[in-house]
This record gives C-alpha cells, structure tokens and sequence, in this order.
C-alpha cells in the first residue's frame, strides 16, 4: 500500500483510470515523477468528467454568443439578459452512475450540485428540474430506483427551499443496467452583481466555507468517467452523503457575502472536490493558490493529502477574498453556523502548491492540469440515417384500445405521483409548475416571467441522434410557447456510452450537430451545459440522451396560463391536420415498431407558429399544449381535468395520423366562444381546424356517425395513474 | 418472538442529523456532548418459535429492506 | 393623512425558507414585516408574530424540535401568553407544537413522503381573531407542502382539544365532507389548524403565504395573513 | 464517554413508518412478521468520567430536547 507522498509509477497511473500515453504526457509536462497526491489530481482533472477530454472539439459547434449572452459556457453557469437590469443563470449536470449506486444519496447530492453550479455565480436559485430515464420497470431495482430518485430530488430541493417545477421521466430497457439523473437549476442576479470564479490578486485568502471533509466520493470524478460491470456494488465505499440544511445555510451565506461586496471570487467543490476547485480557480484567474492542508476542516482522523485533495465530501466552498474582509466572512459564516476557515493565499505564478503539517504535499502547475489536459478526436461513424417504415393497415383498428394502451402506459400517463413529492410553490412565485407545457415563475419583484422547460426524445435521438437532437430543440420552444414565453437561452446535458466507441462517438457528434444546427436556425444560444459519457453496463450503451433545457422569459405576465379544457370551450388544431408516425411513440408503444425516419424540423413553420401561439397565450386568449409524445389522443386527454370533450376527426383524415401522428408545429388550443374572432386574426393564415367543443364528463372522439372513443373523466384519470401508481404506495 | 434491529451509519459516512443535534446541544449548554450519531432501533414481533431460523429470516429482511447495505450497519437482537 | 402599519415580525431559523414569501405576503396584506433572527432575545417592537414554513434545523430530529428551543421562542411565548397574535404556518406549526404553544405532535405522514398538493379546508372556527375573515363552515383551498403533518394527540387530550373546539381547519372534499379519502397526511380528526383556547395562536398545515398574489393562482391566503395583520 | 440514547413511540401512539414497514415485508414475503414499531437509537460522545453525573446530564438532554414526552419515551444507557 503506497503512502500519499510516494512516488507514482505507470501502474498507480492505470490504477487511476489514466492510459499509459497519458501517464508519459503527465510525467513529460511535469518534467518528473509525481508522488500519489499528484497523480491523483492529475487522475481526477484530466477525467473525461472535469476534462471533456473526448467532448470539447465538437462542443464547439454550439452557437454560444448573442445580444442577450452574458456568460456563455465555461463558468459554473451561464447567464442570459432577461430585461430591468435582471439575468437568468442555469446549467443542467447529470448524476447518473452515483444514483444507479444508491439512488436516493445520488439524486440528492446531483440537486446540491447543481444549485451551487448557480448560487456561486451570486444568482439565488428559483427553480429546479429533473430529467429522469428509467430501465424497465420490471427489472430487478428498478422501481427500488425510481422510488429513491425521486425522493432524493424532492427531499433535497424541499428542504433548500427551491420548487422543482419541471422535468422528464421516462423507461426504456437500454437503461436497466444505467439510469440517468439529470438536473436543472435556474436561477435570477442583478446584471451587475454576478460572480465568477476567477482567483485573483497574489496576497488575497483562501477559505474554505461549509461542510467538514470526509473520506466520502474519493475517486467520484474518475467513476464517473468508468463504465459499469457487474462489480459496480464494490465502487460503492465512493457514495457521498448529501446535506440539504448546511446547503441551505451556505445559500444564505454565500449570497450574503456576494451582495456585501467580500467574496473576490467564489467556487464549489464538485467533482474532484478540492482539486478541480482549487486548480479552475486558478486557471480562470491566471494565477496560483498557496494551501495548507492541515486547516482544512476534517471530519475523520488522521486524513491524508491525497484524500483531502480528492474527497467530495458534499456543501463545501473555496472563496478567495481581501486580508482585510476574512475578519467579517468568519462572523458571517459563525453566524449561519457554518464552519469556515482560512486555509491559504492567493499566490502570483501558475502554480498550485501545498503543505501538510509543515512539509510540502505537492506543487503543480496550473496549466498542464486544466488549459493543456488532453483534448481527443476519438475516431467517429456518424450513423446511418434510419429507413422509412412501411405502416401497417390500420383497417378496423380497435382506437379506443390504444388510447387506453398509452394512457396507461408509464411513459405517457401522469407523473403526479413525482411531482407530488416536489415543493411546486416555495418561493411565492409559480406560475406554471409541473403538468403545465413549461414551469414559469415571477422574477422576484417583478412581473417578469421566467420559464423553463426540458426536452429529449431518446427514442428518436437512437433512430436518428442529429434530428432527434434538433427536434428536442424545437419541441423545447414549442413548450415554452405555451406559457406565452420567447427562448432566450439553452443548457444542455449530453448522455452517452464510451466515447471509445466509434459508433457511440457518431451519435454524439451527430447530436452535437443536431443541437447546434437547431439552436442556431431558432436563434438560442447555448451557455452551459454537462457531458456524461460511460453511461454503459457490460458494453450494452443507453440510448442517445441529449437532454436539452431551454430557458424563456415572458416581459410581463398579465394572465396566468392555462391547460385544462374549461365547459364550453371552443377545441381547435393549429398546424397541420396529420402528424406524422413514423418514429412515433404510437408505433412503439401499439405496434411494437420503434422505427421510421425522424423528420428534421421545419424551422420556418416552427418559429412562426411558436410565435402566433406565444400573442394567443400571453393575451390570455387561450389554452394551449403542443402535440408531441403519443399525438393528439394523449394531449385531449391531458386536457380533460374537470371537463370533457367531444371532437370529430376532420373530413377526409386520416384518423391514425390525425390521432397518433408527431412531429411538426402543432398545438390544441381550447378557449371561449367569444375569442373565437380574435384568435381567428392571429393565427393569420396558418391552418386551424375546428375540432369540436369542451364539455360533459367524457372525451368523446367521433369519426362521421362513428364513436371511435369514450373515456370517461374518471376512467381518463385511473388510466393516467396506473404507470407510476407504485410511486404512491409508502 | 421479540426481535430488536439495530441499524446505525457506517463510521465515516456523514450523520448530518447528528452533526446538527450536537450543534443545537452545544447551544443549549451541553458543551460536553463532543459527538452525535444517529441510528435506528426496530422493534418487531415474528411468529415462530426457533430463535436461530428467527434471526436468519430478520437478518435477511435487514439486508432486503431494513437497513441500506450501502451506508448503513446492522445487528439484531432476538 | 399617515398611519403606522402593524408590525408583523417573521421569525427566522436556520432552514426556514418560506420566510420571504411570508414578509412579502404581510406586506401584500397591509402589514409593516420585519424578519427576526432566531437568536433574538426579543420581538423588535413586532405586535403580531408569523413563524414561516421551511425546514427549520434540517427537521433533522423531529420536525421543529430544534427551532423551538431558540432564544426567539422564549419571547414568543411570553408575547403569545400575554395575547398576542400569533400564526404559525406548516414548520411553523409545528414548532409551536413542539414549544407547547398548541397541543399535540406530528408524526410523519402516512406514506411516508412530502407531499405537495391542492387540498380542501373546512373552516371549524370563526370566532378567534386570526379566523375573522373566515365563515365557520366556508370551504377554502390551499396547497399543503410538508413530510410530517400527520396531527396525533393522546385519547384525553384529544377529548379535551374537540371539547375547547381547538380544531381550526380540517382537510375535506370540495364540498366540505370530512372524510378519509380527503385526509391527505392521516392527521386525527383530519386536523389541519389547531388554535389555542383564547384564540390567539392558530397553526396550520397549508400554506396561504403563497396565494396572496392573484396573478398566481386564486388568492384563498389572503384572508389568513389579512387578519393576523388585523389583529396586531 | 459513550453514552447511548433509546427513544421510542409510547404504546398506543401511531407508527406510521413501523405499519409502512410491516406491509412491504409482508409484500416481499416475511409474512411472520406480525408487528413493527421503529424508534430512535442515539450515540452520544460526552466529556466527563463520573457515569452518573453524564447520565443525569443526558436524561435532562433528553427531557429537553432529545424526545418529545408528549409522544415518545426515553432511556439512557452508560
Ligand atoms: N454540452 C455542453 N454544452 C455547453 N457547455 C458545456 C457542455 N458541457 C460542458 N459545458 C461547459 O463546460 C464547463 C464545464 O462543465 P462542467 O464540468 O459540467 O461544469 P462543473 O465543473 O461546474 O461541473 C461549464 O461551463 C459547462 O457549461
Ligand atoms: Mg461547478
């Protein structure tokens, strides 16, 4: 067993996940051996998870720059204008092998890191969202998982005091064996009083604010960057603990400090803890930091360099700050009842150095582990367009079947029994919460409205990663549309197997494109966003999950949105009478054919009917859902909360696609007779069939003479429940 | 038959409960109390008579549901 | 023509964190609110009190056990004991239980997990100051967001709440029917709010603070913090 | 010194998470489990040598703070 200060060979460097070019590389750049503590750092920055070794050079394809940018990717978060001197600061991150380790700890501690990826910039969080990918429901764990998630997410973000208003879940066998757990934090600052974590000024502190170190999660950055195999339960010693409380003390806390003009620079300690807090500090400040280990507050006897620069132990800051302000930081930190104390200097020259009980634990230069880390162009096959698929005869189709058959299936029904775990109104503010198209919440003080939505098809990012990609981008507007808010800003978290796999690298690097291509052609900036490769189990990769998260703003809610049918409302379809099925949850999920070519979005017809949609609604002229997952079907009966609806299908229809069919810019809209005209005007020459009208206790979906449908409210609600009903059991 | 469960943290995994009931005790002028764990004590009443097919059966509902294998230790008491 | 706002303080533990949205609903309501740290030994010149939801402490413990040993508490019960009014919402509820201002205790609910959600209130008492933009028996909604608001108090001192006519608020359908089904938590009698026996402490479970503001939904809180602003 | 702290429900006080936990056991097959009452178990580290004293310090701890007496007994092991 090898001491902290030993001296590492090639076979410490494999130990540590490294490949042996990278151990040459390492040594060369270093000029000499490294000891153990070295090398782990080294390990832990130059991880595919802190390095983005394999993701950068295609990251670049992102449109990142616009009027509204003021900080695009490369700080904790990123910042768009959102109007009256205010900025909106989001960033998604996954959590995805912790949470398959222990679900319930997982989840938790993925939500902590996030919201301190954006209270670090001097933004208070307003809201949180999950974007959620289960394996089969059946498979062993599986519910055990769901059921720990969920309540990790909850339980974190209720007791921080942040509602969780938005998200995703959904199954899929590709992630029985690697789950995914991806979470959003927004969050609002003045313009002028945002933060960065930039160290600077050679004499300036610093401290260490928050929780004490633990043994807890060494090594947690390198796993996340290693596949699963079926010894994934002895990786489990690295599992932190999360602590919502000192989280929320250290909320408090540090925005108190920002806004008292004492932090200089701020940053958390994520991945790689100390390591990666310490060495990007010093990186985006061009600078060095001095650090003595042995003020570093411990938990646990007898801890060594190596663990102390490598623990993620969770609620912990790195803060620099001015000599003369440390005095007062302590008071305040004293008074939130959070440890803190001053564990060194900000030093002139690209070097991090550190002593331990008086002897010098290690001394490494700044670039070589944060500027010049490896960068890859792993070798890519991008994929090969899907083929068209023939649809079956739907001659005497039983309808009503299917409707029932998606309703009740877990991906498509409610997800109330999640968000009902979740804190919807802490904060005064909501809106829109979760079963709305997007949550929207007040600026605080303010009338501005703040949406967020997140969006990802995988079953169509695994037919076609480049428009499945695209369309999560389009569908992620059409959503915002629907709370009356206009994109102004897009986070990203990219889910995919070993990128040492060309055909896994094709399809991200065709999703990159696909995102790009998107955000680009509507206008959105990309300004933050996460890399999560390995998500793999015995060589089996999940599907392609590019989980987009988009952002929105509506400059002043008059009318608080609506999306339940109300008794006499008048039922119309914007946007073309078909969708289309090929690729559709309906063939999947009725035919058992996930198949069929993903159209690339039509962006000229989606900007267009984003925008009549966007007048309709903030006017509080109607209530809108757009048609995506399972068609039109699923939407009625979302609509139909305490009032039922009768439609017709359109002369001539095809009833399948008219039901079933996805994709391209098409919206139910429900409003009062009386609107009728004016909705009439705005839609201005895009197609709007008239469907029928709200009312009874049933959805009620005739075809001629034909009933083709009868669902009663209370049938509609029982079917919605069952997918998830487990979830409401103790 | 009576059996008591006793599930505590492993040493070394964070107790932010008791870290904060040490706080507060501190406050309250218990100064003395250096440290705070908290664990749980399960109280069950199973049918059967052999104390060592008992045990068995409760030591495998530990490792099933009762106690989380990945931070948690456990010891029963029949 | 001038004149001075009741002052309401909103009490501040570590972990509170529907605090703001409670000084910014006494504000909506007419009231002058001023946050008080948990650590004061006095009320600032507050002549009513409001003790905000959150997760005072973490609720590591028990729910609310540890704020309710805080300085503040001390004034607060002095305050209470000399009339005061004060209101209590979910931890806050729940401090006031365990500080003994309001009897009984919570256990957590009976499936185990937070719950939020849009429930029903029937109004039991209208007859207290902190009820009197009330009618006994008007139904209100309200969202509950809480781990542990399952109410229980032993045999005789249930007896004795019903006898005083101590329930506030009880949890019932739209229409107003008490019944199980409509019991979210698994609280006994479906007790929601609990007030003291000369009326000027009232706890609840659900949460008016957040439904002041029209432009969110139905403002159904306002005739909560309304009145205790009122009756400072 | 180690001092260890046993809280539990007073009889005829509701548990919900003992109920809870009876029903998934009965679910995931343990049957024999006829009833199940959790509590609390916790571990104190208190400074001082005289047993009795720490204990009297700790019963007040516990009167004070560490159980709730209108729902929950007590008992402290030195
Ligand atoms: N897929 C992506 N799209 C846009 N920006 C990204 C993406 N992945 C990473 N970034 C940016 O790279 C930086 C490092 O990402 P990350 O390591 O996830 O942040 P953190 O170190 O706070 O966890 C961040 O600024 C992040 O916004
Ligand atoms: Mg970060």
């Amino acid at each position: 067993m090898k001491r902290w200060c030993d001296p590492a060979e090639l076979a410490d460097a494999l130990e540590h996940g490294l490949s042996e070019e990278e151990w040459q590389r390492l040594v060369q750049s270093l000029g000499r051996t490294p000891n153990l503590t070295e090398l782990g750092i080294f390990a832990a920055l130059w991880s595919e998870h802190c390095s983005y070794k394999s993701s950068r050079i295609h990251l670049k394809a992102f449109p990142t720059t616009g009027p509204r940018v003021v900080q695009g990717p490369g700080e904790n978060a990123g910042a768009v204008d959102i109007g009256e001197g205010w900025v909106a600061v989001f960033k998604m991150e996954s959590h995805n092998h912790p949470s398959f380790i222990e679900p319930y700890q997982g989840a938790a501690t993925g939500v902590g890191g996030i919201l301190r990826d954006v209270f670090t910039m001097g933004a208070r969080p307003v809201m949180l969202l999950d974007s959620l990918r289960f394996g089969d429901l059946q498979a062993p764990r599986m519910r055990h998982l769901v059921d720990g998630v969920v309540r990790g997410i909850g339980d974190y973000g209720n007791c921080v005091g942040v509602p969780t208003l938005g998200g995703e879940v959904d199954f899929h066998p590709a992630y029985s064996g690697n789950i995914l757990v991806n979470a959003m934090c927004v969050g609002v600052a003045r313009r002028d009083k945002l933060f960065f974590a930039r160290a600077q000024g050679p004499g300036n502190r610093v401290l260490y604010l928050g929780s004490k170190t633990g043994r807890d999660g060494i090594h947690g950055a390198t796993m996340a960057s290693d596949t699963f195999d079926e010894s994934a339960g002895e990786k489990r010693p690295t599992v932190q603990v999360g602590d919502p409380f000192t989280e929320k003390l250290l909320i408090e806390a540090c925005l108190e400090l920002m806004d008292k003009g004492l932090a200089v620079a701020i940053q958390d300690m994520g991945a790689a803890g100390l390591s990666s807090s310490a060495f990007e500090m010093a990186a985006r400040g061009g600078c060095g930091l001095f650090l003595d280990l042995s003020r570093v507050p411990v938990r646990e006897e007898g801890m060594t360099p190596y663990e102390l620069m490598l623990s993620e132990s969770q609620e912990r800051m790195l803060l620099v700050a001015r000599p003369e302000d440390v005095t007062e930081i302590l008071a305040i930190c004293h008074r939130w009842g959070l440890d803190a104390s001053d564990i060194g200097e900000v030093v002139a020259g690209p070097t991090v150095t550190a002593t331990w009980n008086g002897e010098l634990a290690f001394s490494l230069p700044v670039a070589p582990l944060v500027d010049e880390a490896p960068r890859y162009e792993r070798p890519f096959k991008l994929p090969q367009p899907s083929s068209p698929v023939t649809l079956p005869s739907f001659s005497g189709r039983d309808f009503a079947a299917d409707v029932r058959r998606l309703l009740g299936s877990p991906h498509l029904g409610s997800k109330r029994a999640v968000y009902e775990q979740y804190d919807q109104t802490v904060g005064a503010a909501t809106v829109a919460g979760p079963g709305a198209e997007a949550a929207l919440v007040l600026v605080p003080g303010t009338r501005i409205g703040l949406a967020a939505t997140t969006d990802c098809n995988a079953l169509a990012c695994s037919l076609d990663p480049y428009a499945g990609a695209a369309q999560a981008v389009v569908e992620a507007m059409r959503n915002l549309a629907c709370v009356g808010a206009e994109p102004v800003g897009v986070t990203d978290c990219l889910n995919f197997g070993s990128p040492e796999n060309p055909t896994v690298m094709g399809q991200f690097v065709a999703a990159v494109r696909g995102l790009a291509d998107a955000c680009a052609r509507l206008g959105v900036p990309v300004v933050s966003g996460n890399v999560s490769f390995y998500n793999e189990t015995s060589g089996q990769a999940i599907l392609p999950t590019p989980t987009v998260g988009m952002v929105g703003v509506v400059p002043q809610v008059r009318h608080r949105p609506r999306f339940a049918f109300h008794e006499g409302d008048v039922v119309a379809l914007l946007g073309p009478v078909h969708g289309d099925l090929s690729a559709s949850r309906y063939l999947q999920l009725c035919w058992d054919m996930a198949a069929g070519v993903v159209p690339t979005p039509d962006y000229g017809a989606e900007r267009a009917a984003a925008e009549v949609v966007r007048t309709l609604v903030r006017l509080g002229l109607v209530a809108a859902r757009d048609v995506s997952d399972g068609g039109l079907a699923v939407v009625l009966a979302e609509m139909c909360e305490t009032v039922g609806v009768t439609v017709a299908v359109p002369e001539g229809a095809s009833t399948a696609s008219f039901l079933f069919g996805e994709w391209g810019p098409r919206y139910l809209l429900a409003f009062p007779e009386e609107f009728r005209p004016a909705v009439e005007r705005a839609v201005s020459g895009l197609p709007l069939s008239f469907l029928g009208k709200a009312g009874g206790d049933a959805l009620v979906v005739r075809d001629g003479e034909r009933e083709l449908l009868h669902l009663t409210l209370a049938e509609i609600a029982e079917l919605r429940g069952q997918g998830l009903r487990f979830l409401e059991e103790p | 038959m009576k059996v008591e469960v006793r599930v505590r943290l492993k040493d070394g995994v964070l107790d932010p409960q008791g870290e904060a009931i040490r706080r507060v005790l501190g406050r309250l002028g218990y100064g003395e109390v250096r440290s705070v764990r908290v664990g749980k004590l399960i109280f069950l009443d199973v049918d059967g008579d052999d104390p060592e097919h008992v045990r068995k059966r409760v030591e495998e509902a530990c490792r099933e549901l009762l106690a989380n294998p990945v931070i948690e230790d456990f010891e029963v008491k029949t | 023509m001038s004149f001075r706002r009741p002052r309401i303080g909103v009490v501040r533990f570590p972990g509170s964190n529907r605090d703001q949205d409670a000084l910014r609903a006494v504000e909506l309501c007419g009231g002058e609110a001023v946050p008080i740290w948990h650590e004061s030994e006095d009320l600032l010149g507050a002549t009513g009190i409001l003790i905000p939801g959150g997760f005072s402490y973490g609720d590591y413990l028990r729910a609310g056990a540890m704020a309710a040993h805080s300085p503040v508490m001390n004034a607060v019960r002095r305050h209470a004991q000399a009339g005061g009014p004060v209101l209590g919402i979910c931890n806050g509820f729940q401090i006031l239980l365990e500080a003994g201002l309001l009897p009984g205790a919570m256990l957590p609910n009976r499936t185990l997990r937070f719950i939020h959600r849009e429930v029903f209130l029937r109004v039991e008492r209208d007859d207290t100051p902190l009820l009197s933009k009330l009618r006994r028996g008007q139904v209100v909604r309200l969202p509950i967001a809480h781990k542990e608001g399952n109410w229980f108090c032993p045999g005789a001192d249930l007896a004795r709440v019903e006898a005083q006519g101590l329930v506030a608020l009880r949890y019932c359908g739209p229409d107003g029917t008490v019944s199980d089904a409509h019991n979210p938590n698994g609280a006994l009698e479906a007790v929601a709010g609990l007030t003291n026996p000369e009326g000027n402490v009232l706890g609840m479970m659900p949460h008016p603070e957040c439904r002041v503001d029209p432009l969110l939904d139905e403002p159904s809180g306002r005739p909560f913090i309304a009145a205790l602003v009122e009756a400072s």
